[in-house]
């Protein structure tokens, strides 16, 4: 079995599954920032892909090293907002979060 | 010729009352409990004053029109015709839009324009009863004037819809906020029933403009306007059908026809009397104007396949409302207002019927008989609203002996419930018989099946007659009704419900008498307007072929 | 007298009582007393005129003339005198109307101003005192205009709107004292009583519009007489004819809209007199009268049931009644019932005659009857009695001592009505029963069962009308106020000697026992039927009806044979009426003068029948069970059906809508009743996971925004 | 690789296109210095950046269209004008909000970053309106979304704020998380981020539907969370209620401005099958009916918005509903996919501007007063504060679509355009729609106006500023009611999307 | 099996293996130690993909900052005695829910994967470093993201720290 660009696309997509079990499921803030991470990594894995079996397109890694500074931006504002949580709530449970709601 | 001022009289007939809003705006509410009395009193005798000007163009309108002018779908025969262009916009994609700024009347609206003056002219009296938000009250008042004439001069049916829903938004706040225990309920369900007809006439509306490539409801008459392929074009398609029916609906529920009626009820009996006044003498006019005006001769193709459809809704109409009317059976929960509303559907299915008959009788009938339930009905609403004032109930049971207490009241009274009953000799029966006259000639047995109306009509009416009027006053209304004097010096009517109530008699009266004057306003319209309708649809002809 | 005269005449009679009345409606607080002499003033002149245009019109001749001022158009004839305008014009549509004057009307004229004017006058005394004394007189006032507009009018629009008219103010006039229940409740009851009669005949009258576009008699007449039938159908003519007749039924009290008119007598006394007996309830059978050229056999065989089956009832239910003024009425009823079938048997002549002597006589019984009433009030308040019912006969007798000049005059018109000869009823009422053994006769069969019952009628009328008289008038006065009753005085005492010389024979006929000798046949002719040859009544010369074989003029023999039978019938009708009308009185003062028999004790062996009588054959009751029952309960229903399924649907909508909303609402609050219900229907894991999961949580937003985009992507792949 | 005087054409060219974008930037980088210099001065970055929103705006009306910039990876044409114009709008309305917003100006608080946040996020979304490709185009949502989380949490000690702007980066970023992927797709399908590329690459060779539908809608993910179409509407009624009430208009308009200015063009530029001499009817690459996806979309999405805001007791909540809806009836004209349509939306979004900014203000004034935003305490407000009340009240009626205000305008055109277009069932849903909201708008006026009309609470008084904000936004709410001849020939010249020829 | 395919299996097994650990450990530290070794998985794929620029970037980015940030949130936010440390349990329909969804995604996926029409070129160069194109084409066709990007971290930066800075 060689590999072929089938390959990386589908650990991709398994990350990416993997990152909205997380996002969905998990209780601590921070890991559900993790689930997010993963989501992206799940993409850059695409993006190399593609730019590898598409003859070294540049482009893909481009988009990629925008996806990861933006994935640290992310990660930067969203713990701030989490940290603001805690000094609020003094958890950081997000489906204790729930005073907003119909 | 068309008549034509030289002045734009439909737009100070119509923009008048607008006026009169701001005027009210800017009547400034006093501090104390007397400047308040004083700001209240100029803002009343704004209203009245601007009323009053708006009855005296109508009447200008009447005494300058031209009667021997067809209109309906004629443009060059439409009178006072003020054209311009409002909207106009190039598309580089589709072309240009234009909407126009159009007005006119001819023989089918002027009546109608004729009531709506009469009509918010003496409603304002009942209105003087109001003493909370009273500048809200009459800022909202003109506002709905405006609607209501607007709609009855608009020829354009892009204005005519502006028009048509500008006057719901008053309609709503007059109920809502001085109406009665039940007003929140009441007004928002006028409202959406009325927008839940009015929103699918948009369509309608877009889907015509599509056709014809302009709002102009004299060039949508026309089939030979319309472009080929485009929605709308052809005769008897079913999308044809069904626009004429979402059009048929829209004004029905305003009529109100069976079975869209039971906002009426709601609106009438926790509406304050002059809105009851209008909301009867005016708006449910504007139904059955817009079928005459707009639906039928616009889709008369449809109009031909449904004929029989109509002819049943205004019989139903007639007899379910008659019922209803006499249904309004549990001892001591009947209430009068309840009862002359549920009148009102039966009236206004005499109007149904009428110009389903598409004979010129049957119409002219239906048209006349608007214009009478207008002033009959309004005359009713003030009635009740006289002893509403006085006693704040309306419930038929706990009135009697009212003809000893209130023996001009009584006279007065009599005038509008015979009136109201098709008693010869009151304007009334001249139309419910040109209606039944027409009617039979293309639908003899729903005539007849209607003329069940009558019999019940009478008898709901000679019912409260007795319940309210004869037998003796009961021991709570043994004293005065104001034994302070100061709002009601006596027991009979005073001034201000004379002003409302005697030249409403007077009319009905005169036009008993003499209807022709009134015929002769709409008979070349009505005539053309059969003449549209005669290829599509079903008129019953034994005597032209005599 | 020239022919335009008499119209401007015609047109005064007519205005000259609606000015009674808005003079009285308006001014009538600050006239006061005066208000009754000026509105029996305005009559008096309406009479005088009334009888100028009898005098000239019955008894001249006119030339031809056709011409037209404005729009006004006078169509003068020796036999009808007309003016014709349009009232409502329509383009082609044309609805003339006006007003015509032939012999029928001026007699009527005449009947209705006498009577009106003598009520007028009797009632300044009777209803003296009354808080309402003014709008009295302007009723009255109202009604005489009304009345002289059915009279005058020469087509269907005016006769069907004064037909209304008529209505309205009998309805004022009977719930005139409205305090009392069951005076309003009488009055409601008549007027919509009524409406039902004329919604058959509006029913009518559109058919015949709708066949011939106007509503001149003078247009449907021709065009029937050219052979244009409604709807080119002959049965229709035949049914238009009864849907016309049907205004006749409710306003003429005939079966079985007969109910209103004793429960009337709720109204002033003299009221009754005007409206109840003389002229309101003549209107119908004028009606009958003006279109009878328009009547097919079949329609007039239906019309003369009708009235035979009336004039019976009525007269068996007179028979047990104890009140005053129910008697005459149930006698007024019978009467009218008479005239009617006199119409429908083609006594046409002596049915309009019945109309006219009926109607002096009645209304003096009924003014009669008023003067003891007013006597029996005035007595029991003398008395301080207030228990007595001034109108129970049971509580009179012996008034021909108290009241000789009432008792007197009421003697002279019982006569009238029994039939006794040299009155007025005896000529009229023996002509009419001659008629109808006539018809029998020629049509044979069933028919006879009409002038059997005429017969019958004539001999209860003769019993019930002298057990009336006997009753109250003869013996000993039975209640304390009957002894206390004084005679009236001139004002009511006029109208009551007028009427009753008015009811001698020799008015009429020099002859006391034959009609046909007086100007009233001449002056009356049967017009000449317009309906087609084969659906006049000539069929009933023939046994099997209409027969092809017969040449058509052959069929123009029918009034001459008729003719010929009725007057082979004089005698024996003649004879046998005496015969009944004799044995009805020998027979009432046996029982009730001479007492040989028991009354009570005949009641009590024909208790079914006395039952049936006293309860009135029960319509009262059946109606109240059937028609009344069941428009109140279906009106109900409607009302029901309004509030519960209408509301219901669209609140049901609403309601729908509404919870839609909690359903994909979704993230509502847990506790929500209803919600819970709801979401019990939404299918298994799906509404729990829904259920659980609506907190408000940003993981569970971010669960269904992916598995909203994942049944997207399934909807669209 | 490139010809590098190339190069320096181009970018001089695009630097004189992009010049309102550095003006922007300017004024940033000017707010960011003065609120450290000037920490007295409170609203000193309100000026700032209202001087340069305003200079901005004048530079938009001085460009040239029609033009492609930094190697056709950002487009200046008049589709872009007119909805920076919009943002333009938005910016310099919830500024004049800002300024009387209880909420904001608290103790303690520095709003000097408030502005530099809306300018920041000003410039996200002009990049949005212009992109044209997939990177810049993620780039720029994430400006905007960096930007307006914080906005969202601005009150932090505000337990509501803080939960709200938890919500909206988490939801945000799991949004962005599935756009990026999709992108990736894409590009994967196409071998290319730039969309003219794209088009080409699709419109010669066939990728498969299957594939190019879940990869554009993936993408469409991340639209449909900036314009909170349903399904990813969810975050919108919380964060909304949360944030303080300035944020929730200025996110209720200016970004949805955005979501939709980029939506439109990612269909136009991309999935057109025929970009050279298309007429106003566009044709799409293989053989999905996008038409009919966003119509369902936009069903669903307006459907959802009016039925729940009729359960809603918070203003802002119930807006956030309302805006729900209003997005619903845009994507009607998105649905239409002709130029029409497109032109109807930008109609429809500058009276919904109009009214929403309005409404929303109203609100906020009131709020200010009453201390809640529970439509509760809103009864008897008429007779407080009559003119607020009054002009609420329109800008209510506008939202519901009655004539004759802007909004009936505004819904007749998108309704002409799905008409048009042959959609009657779509109109029919609008129209439906519309009548439930008539429902809840009225609710509030009836609270404000029928209930409590005897109350005898006292009068409120609010500020001349925002009174005569809301009485002049009401009356050009109503003026475009009756004339509108100006912005039809305005919107219909701005309805052409440039994709290059 | 040469040693890309061996070291793509081998990087592969660990990314999954380390993930699943991320998302279902109770622990959070475990969890985030984990999830430092997805990102080092993912970066040998790169390796694997000739991306060297991006996988040293990943390492740098990643693992030197997000993984560091990450770690200062989870400490910043539970109690260093490490009572609390574990993450809450979540309920059984959630998890059901989610592993349903995250099921179908990723066979939504390998299905779309299993019928797309890649944009794969045949020529497969082989180039020593990428970091020379990815400068070119950075600051030219991606000048303006590039620019962009810079404000947004300017942004980022102000934002975070107003949140995050105590009262």
């Amino acid at each position: 079995m060689n590999l072929d660009i089938t390959h990386f696309l589908v650990l991709g997509a398994i990350l990416f599954g993997l990152g909205l079990f997380a996002i969905i499921t998990r209780k601590n803030a921070v890991l559900v920032l993790m689930g997010v991470e993963l989501v992206l990594n799940s993409a850059n894995i695409n993006f190399i892909a593609f730019s590898k079996y598409n003859g070294l397109n540049i482009d893909g890694h481009i988009a990629a090293i925008f996806v990861i500074m933006l994935a640290a931006i992310e990660v930067a504002v969203a713990l701030a907002i989490v940290l603001n949580i805690y000094q609020n709530y003094k958890h950081i449970n997000v489906d204790e979060v729930d005073k907003l709601k119909d | 010729m068309p008549s034509n001022l030289g002045f734009p009289i439909l737009t100070w007939i119509t923009f008048l009352p607008i006026i009169g809003l701001l005027l009210v705006l800017l009547v400034p509410t006093g501090k104390d409990e007397r400047n308040r009395g004083v700001s209240h009193l100029i803002m009343r005798w704004i209203t009245v004053g601007i009323t009053f000007i708006q009855l005296i163009f109508a009447i200008i309108i009447y005494l300058n029109y031209n009667k021997g002018l067809i209109g309906v779908n004629d443009v060059s025969t439409f009178q006072f015709v003020e054209k311009l262009t409002w909207i106009q916009a190039n598309f580089p994609i589709v072309g240009h839009i234009k909407i126009e700024y159009f007005l006119g009347i001819d023989g089918l609206s002027a009546p109608m324009v004729l009531l709506t003056a009469i009509v918010c002219f003496v409603a304002v009296f009942p209105s003087f009863i109001i003493e909370k938000g009273v500048k809200g009250y009459f800022a909202m008042y003109l506002l709905l004037d405006t609607g209501m004439m607007g709609v009855f001069v608009a020829l354009d049916f892009f204005l005519f819809y502006v028009f048509w829903e500008l006057m719901l938004l008053p309609m709503y706040f007059l109920i809502g906020i001085w109406g009665g225990p039940r007003k929140e309920y009441a007004a928002i369900k006028f409202f959406i029933y009325t927008l839940v007809g009015s929103v699918f006439m948009l369509l309608v509306i877009i889907g015509l403009y599509y056709s014809i490539g302009s709002f102009n409801i004299l060039d949508m008459m026309n089939p030979q306007n319309y472009k080929p392929d485009s929605i709308f074009s052809g005769l008897h398609t079913t999308i044809r059908y069904v626009a004429f029916m979402a059009l048929f609906v829209g004004f029905a529920i305003k009529v109100p026809s069976v079975p869209f009626h039971t906002w009426l009820p709601d609106a009438h009996v926790e509406a304050p009397t002059p809105i009851s006044v209008i909301l009867a003498g005016v708006l449910l006019k504007m139904g059955t104007y817009g079928m005459i005006r707009i639906a039928f001769p616009i889709f008369p193709d449809a109009v031909g396949y449904f004929q029989s459809l109509i002819a049943w809704v205004g019989m139903i109409s007639i007899v379910y409302g008659a019922l209803c009317a006499l249904g309004q059976h549990k001892v001591g929960q009947r209430d009068f207002k309840k009862l002359i509303a549920y009148s009102s559907v039966s009236h206004m299915g005499y109007v149904v019927l009428g110009l389903a008959s598409m004979r010129p009788e049957g119409v002219s009938g239906a048209i006349f008989q608007m214009f009478n339930h207008g002033t009959i009905t309004s005359m009713l609403f003030m009635i009740v609203g006289v002893i509403y004032d006085r006693s704040h109930t309306r419930g038929l049971d706990e009135f009697g002996g009212l003809a000893n207490k209130m023996p001009v009241y009584t006279g007065i009274m009599m005038v509008a419930f015979f009136a109201a009953i098709g008693l010869p000799g009151l304007s009334g029966f001249i139309s419910e018989a040109m209606v039944f006259l027409g009617a039979f000639n293309t639908y003899p047995a729903l005539t007849i099946a209607s003329g069940l109306g009558i019999i019940l009509g009478a008898g709901y009416m000679l019912w409260t007659l007795q319940k309210v009027f004869f037998g003796k006053v009961p021991e709570r209304w043994n004293r005065p009704w104001d034994p302070t004097g100061k709002k009601f010096p006596t027991d009979d009517l005073i001034a201000r419900e004379y002003v409302a109530l005697v030249p409403l008699a007077l009319i009905i009266i005169y036009l008993g008498v003499f209807p022709q004057p009134m015929l002769d306003l709409m008979e070349s319209s009505v005539n053309h307007f059969v003449e549209i309708m005669r290829p599509y649809v079903v008129i019953g002809n034994f005597l032209s072929g005599m | 007298m020239t022919g335009d005269t008499i119209i401007y005449l015609g047109i005064s009679i007519l205005i000259l009582p609606l000015l009674s009345f808005t003079i009285n409606i308006f001014f009538g607080k600050k006239l006061g007393k005066f208000s009754s002499i000026v509105a029996t003033s305005i009559l008096g002149i309406d009479l005088v005129l009334s009888i100028a245009i009898f005098a000239s019109k019955v008894f001249g001749s006119f030339t031809s003339l056709h011409k037209q001022i404005g729009i006004f158009i006078f169509e003068i004839s020796d036999k009808i005198i007309q003016l014709k305008f349009t009232w409502i014009e329509l383009g082609s549509i044309m609805l003339k109307v006006g007003i015509g004057i032939d012999n029928l009307a001026a007699i009527m004229l005449v009947v209705v101003a006498l009577i009106s004017f003598l009520v007028h006058l009797f009632s300044i005394e009777y209803m003296a005192g009354d808080v309402r004394f003014s709008r009295y007189f302007a009723y009255l006032g109202l009604f005489t205009f009304s009345m002289n507009g059915i009279v005058l009018a020469n087509n269907f629009l005016f006769m069907y709107i004064f037909w209304e008219l008529v209505g309205i103010s009998s309805y004022l006039l009977i719930g005139f004292w409205y305090e009392k229940k069951s005076a309003a409740d009488a009055g409601k009851k008549a007027f919509l009583v009524n409406r039902v009669g004329d919604l058959g005949f509006f029913i009518g009258i559109l058919i015949l519009y709708f066949s011939y576009g106007s509503l001149l008699f003078d247009d449907i007449f021709g065009n029937l007489a050219n052979g244009k039938l409604p709807f080119d159908n002959e049965i229709v003519l035949t049914w238009s004819g009864i849907f016309v007749f049907c205004g006749a039924i409710g306003k003429s009290a005939q079966f079985p809209l007969h109910i209103w008119l004793p429960d009337a007598m709720e109204g002033p006394t003299p009221v009754s007199a005007l409206i109840h007996a003389a002229t309101m309830v003549a209107a119908g059978v004028y009606l009958t009268a003006r279109v009878f050229a328009m009547f097919t056999a079949s329609a007039l065989s239906f019309i003369a049931v009708i009235g035979a089956i009336t004039a019976f009832l009525a007269a068996t239910i007179a028979l047990t009644q104890v009140d005053f003024k129910r008697v005459l009425a149930y006698s007024t009823v019978s009467q009218l019932g008479y005239m009617i079938m006199s119409l429908g048997v083609g006594a046409y002549t002596m049915g309009f005659f019945h109309l006219v002597t009926h109607a002096w006589f009645k209304a003096a019984l009924f003014l009669a009857s008023g003067s003891v009433i007013h006597a029996m009030h005035h007595a029991a308040h003398h008395i301080g009695n207030h228990h007595t019912d001034p109108q129970d006969i049971q509580n009179m007798g012996g008034l021909r001592r108290t009241m000789p000049w009432t008792y007197r005059t009421f003697l002279v018109v019982t006569l009238a009505i029994s039939g006794v000869p040299l009155t007025s009823g005896f000529l009229s009422k023996d002509g009419i029963l001659a008629g109808t053994l006539a018809y029998a006769q020629l049509a044979g069969g069933w028919h006879w069962i009409i002038p059997i019952v005429g017969f019958a009628s004539a001999g209860l009328t003769a019993f019930y009308m002298f057990r009336l008289l006997i009753v109250s008038f003869h013996g000993n006065a039975k209640t304390e106020v009957a002894k206390h009753t004084k005679e009236n005085n001139w004002v009511i005492l006029l109208p009551l000697f007028i009427l009753s010389i008015l009811s001698f024979w020799f008015w009429y006929s020099p002859n006391p026992l034959d009609a046909h000798s007086g100007w009233f046949p001449k002056a009356i002719v049967q017009p000449q039927s317009v309906a087609p040859d084969e659906m006049q009544w000539e069929f009933l010369l023939f046994e099997n009806g209409y027969n092809t074989e017969h040449t058509a003029t052959e069929y123009h023999h029918y009034l001459n044979h008729f003719e010929e039978a009725v007057h082979q019938a004089h005698y024996p009708a003649m004879f046998i009426s005496l015969i009944v009308a004799g044995g009805g009185i020998l027979f009432a003062f046996l029982v009730y003068q001479f007492k040989i028999f028991n009354a009570d004790n005949i009641a009590k062996q024909f208790r079914v029948l006395y039952n049936i009588s006293f309860r009135k054959w029960y319509f009262d009751e059946i109606y109240n069970a059937t028609i009344v029952a069941g428009t109140v309960g279906f009106s109900k229903l409607s009302g029901l059906f309004d509030n519960k399924i209408i509301d219901g649907i669209v609140n049901g909508f609403a309601w729908l809508t509404r919870n839609f909303s909690y359903f994909i609402g979704h993230f509502d609050n847990v506790v929500i009743d209803g919600l819970v219900n709801l979401l019990a229907n939404v299918t298994g894991f799906f509404g729990a996971m829904v259920r659980y999961l609506q907190t408000g949580r940003v993981q569970t937003y971010v669960a269904f925004a992916v598995f909203g985009l994942l049944i997207i992507i399934y909807f669209f792949i | 690789m490139f010809e590098v005087s190339n190069f320096i054409v181009d970018t001089q060219k695009s630097l004189m296109l992009f010049l309102p974008e550095i003006v922007l930037l300017i004024t940033l980088g000017i707010a960011i210095l003065a609120d450290l210099i000037f920490k007295k001065f409170r609203f000193i970055n309100a000026y700032i950046a209202l001087v340069g929103f305003i200079l901005s705006g004048m530079l938009l009306f001085n460009q040239k269209t029609s033009q492609f910039a930094f190697l056709n990876s950002f487009v200046v044409d008049s589709f872009a004008t007119y909805f920076k114009v919009l943002i333009l709008l938005t910016n310099i309305i919830v500024i004049l909000m800002s300024f009387k917003s209880k909420e904001l100006i608290a103790e303690n608080r520095s709003l000097g970053e408030f502005y530099t946040f809306l300018i920041g996020m000003t410039f996200g979304m002009f990049l949005l309106t212009g992109a044209t490709n997939l990177i810049l185009i993620y780039l720029a949502i994430e400006t905007m979304s960096i930007s307006s989380y914080i906005l969202a949490g601005y009150t932090k000690e505000i337990k509501r704020a803080s939960e709200a702007s938890l919500k909206y980066v988490i939801f945000g970023a799991v949004s962005s998380g599935i756009m990026i992927y999709g992108i990736s797709l894409i590009y994967g399908l196409a071998g290319s981020l730039n969309l003219q590329n794209i088009n080409l690459v699709l419109q010669t060779n066939k990728v498969g539907t299957f594939p190019l539908l879940i990869s554009s809608l993936l993408v469409i993910a991340g639209f449909a969370y900036k314009i909170s179409a349903v399904p990813f509407h969810f975050w919108t009624p919380d964060v909304y209620e949360g944030a303080p009430i300035t944020i929730t208009a200025y996110l209720s308009v200016a970004s949805k401005a955005a979501g939709f200015a980029i939506l439109i063009r990612f269909f136009k530029t991309m999935l057109l099958a025929d970009t050279n001499g298309y007429n106003y009817i566009w044709t799409m690459v293989s053989n999905i009916d996008w038409s009919y996806i966003v119509a369902v979309i936009s069903v669903l999405t307006m459907t959802l918005g009016n039925i729940v805001a009729i359960w809603q007791t918070n203003l802002k909540r119930l807006l956030a509903y309302s805006s729900i809806a209003h997005a619903g009836y845009l994507l009607m004209g998105a649905a239409v996919m002709n130029d029409i349509g497109v032109a109807s939306v930008l109609l429809y979004f500058l009276f919904y501007l109009l009214m929403n900014l309005g409404a929303f203000y109203c609100v906020m004034l009131a709020s200010n007063e009453i201390g809640s935003e529970d439509i509760r305490d809103f009864e008897g407000f008429g007779y407080r504060s009559p003119i607020i009340a009054t002009t609420f009240s329109i800008f209510l009626f506008s939202l519901v679509g009655l004539p004759p205000t802007a909004g009936f305008i505004g819904k007749f055109y998108v309704f002409s355009a799905v008409i048009d277009a042959g959609m009657i069932w779509l109109a029919v849903v609008g129209v439906i729609n519309s009548v439930i909201s008539l429902y809840y708008y009225v609710k509030i006026m009836r609270n404000m106006f029928i209930r409590g009309i005897d109350s005898e609470k006292e009068a409120i008084k609010s500020s001349a500023l925002g009174i005569s904000v809301v009485i002049v936004l009401a009356l050009l709410t109503i003026l475009f009611g009756i004339y509108f001849s100006p912005i039809l020939n305005w919107t219909n010249a701005s309805a052409s999307i440039f994709v290059g020829n | 099996m040469d040693w890309i395919k061996i070291s793509f299996w081998f990087f592969a097994i660990l990314i999954i293996s380390s993930a699943i650990v991320v998302v279902t450990s109770r622990n959070i530290i475990y969890s985030v130690f984990s999830l430092l070794f997805t990102f080092f998985g993912v970066a040998g794929i790169y390796v694997i993909l000739n991306a060297d620029f991006l996988a040293v970037t990943q390492i740098m980015i990643y693992i030197g900052g997000i993984l560091v940030l990450l770690i200062f949130g989870v400490m910043l936010t539970n109690r260093i005695t490490g009572v609390d440390i574990k993450s809450g349990q979540t309920g059984k329909f959630q998890l059901l829910f989610a592993g349903f969804i995250s099921v179908v995604v990723i066979v939504l996926l390998i299905y779309l994967f299993s019928t797309a029409k890649w944009s794969v070129s045949g020529s497969n160069k082989e180039i020593n470093s990428s970091i020379n194109a990815i400068g070119n084409v950075m600051l030219t066709n991606y000048l303006l993201a590039f620019e962009s990007a810079s404000v947004l971290l300017l942004i980022a930066i102000i934002g975070a720290a107003l949140i995050a800075r105590r009262k």
